[in-house]
């Protein structure tokens, strides 16, 4: 065994980010959070960035964001206070602390999650009945989300790749289209309510074209409208009788 | 193992199970514990379960022992199973919707040319549930009708409109990034 | 109906349904009893299940009551070997998860922000096991999308709903925690 390899062994902690990293020095040197001495965080900090770079580790971009930000805190920090200044000056300190603290709360609660996902992991749910209805992958719609859907149409997608331009269009019906779908719709029913008349609107310009359509077939006398008494409930009505009255 | 353990045991395994457990897979979970014994926990267990007022029972079926609900009860679960199957939806289903949510208004024989199956009994179910709904014809021959999602369909996914339905573009933003984030390290170099 | 009838006919729908039933749901599969005597019948029910020599329990999660396994039976229900428990929550997963549930509905941005890292892939792995969903858009620039916790999120810690999500931590508290809260350096040169 090369001794020389030996020596240099170094265990480096874990950690998720910049932020982690600067959390752990302040723990280790036992530095109150509110009054970092800048100088000496800095230095460490990038002494763990050489230390990374010496074992060939990646430094992800954001641990360099943050060499840049804590350099230009301490440069602030070394500058003369102005005099000319009235008001007392930010202490250029203030944004990181803000960040330290609130990235160590989530920290702890995530901590707090872990404990439980310890002791749930080991309660087992029965899998929904094994009886007769339809086949297993089913979804509960109370549970979908639209990482279901988009993963489903990519999987119609990977089948059929020719398939181009699957992205939203709007509802382009025009007022013709919605004309028929009222009239239609008086056909089973004597009368409905305006409000109803939109109930399926999911656009604004859906619900203008309902509305232009609506209007139309009043012009046409196709439909009455009536409301029986004041802010009561609106209702269209088939026009059965085609002479104005 | 106490006897009231083992009997707890075996009352969670035939929960989860699903199946009818025989003697000798009991045995072989509990690793060798005596077929014996665990007959006799598991009649423990039966007694326990023919107390008044329970819903379940510990049956002996097709080899097996299996936990299964009293017949008095079957009314309200055939209740239930309504409810349940009238909020499920297969994954043909979803691949249907999903056709007809970023491509409406949509007809029947486009969704089926993109699926590459007849989907009739896929887009009534929809329809029926009420996150399809018919939004007109198209003009030209057969003038076949047009296919569109429902205000409902918003609610179920949480969306205000239709234009918050994300882009595949997105969608491949957030599914197709590097792999899960490591940390900065935990070598022993 | 009488009292001890209620109970069972609780028991073979919690059963039977697989999934969470709250008061409502079980009222209408009921028809209409009052939710008042359902509860009382439930936590009858949940005392029955308490007793010494029970294998399972009905515990109250994502909304709504469920019977479940006791974790006591935890290392016999794996030796079934078709249960595989789910890989534990990275690091990462962990600390992402809890930005989404304190913050929903939260942006990536934002979620980048607190954390300090990129997060799009961490994202990605929450959404595919269901534990996060997109909610919807923020509005404003860019539209970017919003997440938010799932009900298999209310599940996998056990948690009946959001607002049994212990308080996040004052920002003065957190300070007093800091110092001496992990070991020293592991630098072992």
């Amino acid at each position: 065994m090369d001794d020389s390899q030996t020596a240099y062994a170094v265990k480096l902690p874990a950690f998720e980010g910049p932020l982690d990293l600067l959390l752990h020095l302040i723990k280790k040197n036992e530095i109150n959070i509110y009054d970092i001495p800048i100088s000496l965080i800095t230095g460490q900090y990038l002494e763990y960035l050489g230390l990374m770079t010496s074992l060939n580790l990646a430094v992800a971009g954001e641990f360099l964001v943050m060499a840049a930000t804590l350099i230009h805190i301490k440069s602030k920090t070394l500058l003369p206070p102005s005099e000319t200044d009235e008001e007392e000056e930010e202490d250029p300190r203030a944004d990181l602390v803000m960040r330290l603290l609130e990235y160590q709360r989530f920290k702890d609660a995530a901590h707090g999650f872990e404990s439980r996902e310890q002791e749930w992991r080991e309660v087992f749910y029965r899998p929904a009945s094994h009886g007769t209805d339809g086949p297993t992958g089913e979804i509960n719609l109370v549970d979908m989300s639209l990482f279901d859907l988009l993963e489903a149409l990519r999987g119609v997608m990977d089948r059929t790749p020719t398939i181009q331009g699957l992205e939203i269009v709007v509802d382009e019906l025009s007022v013709q289209d919605r004309m028929s779908l009222i009239l239609d719709r008086l056909e089973s029913e004597e009368s409905i309510t305006f409000t109803s008349l939109f109930d399926d609107d999911t656009t604004r310009l859906a619900m203008i074209v309902t509305f232009l359509a609506l209007l139309e077939l009043i012009r046409l006398k196709r439909v009455r409208i009536i409301q029986a008494e004041l802010f009561g409930t609106i209702r269209v009505w088939k026009n059965t009788n085609l002479q104005p009255s | 193992m106490e006897e009231h353990e083992l009997t707890a045991i075996l009352e969670a395994l035939l929960f989860i199970a699903g199946e009818p457990m025989s003697l000798d897979k009991l045995a072989e979970v509990l690793e060798g514990t005596d077929t014996g014994r665990i007959r006799e926990a598991l009649d423990r267990l039966r007694q326990n379960y023919d107390a008044a007022g329970r819903g379940l029972q510990i049956v002996e079926v097709a080899g097996g022992y299996q936990i299964a609900t009293r017949s008095e009860c079957a009314p309200w679960i055939k209740a239930l199973e309504k409810i349940k199957t009238a909020t499920r939806l297969s994954r043909s289903g979803l691949e249907t919707l999903a056709i007809v949510a970023y491509k409406q208004p949509v007809t029947r024989g486009e969704i089926e040319a993109i699926r590459g199956v007849d989907s009739a009994g896929v887009l009534k179910t929809l329809l029926e549930r009420r996150i399809v709904r018919i939004v007109g014809r198209r003009e030209g021959l057969g003038r076949p009708m047009l296919y569109g999602t429902t205000r409902e369909f918003l609610h179920y996914f949480g969306l205000k409109d239709l234009a918050e339905l994300p882009a595949l573009k997105e969608f491949k933003e957030v599914a197709e990034t590097l792999p899960e984030h490591e940390p900065a390290s935990e070598l022993t170099n």
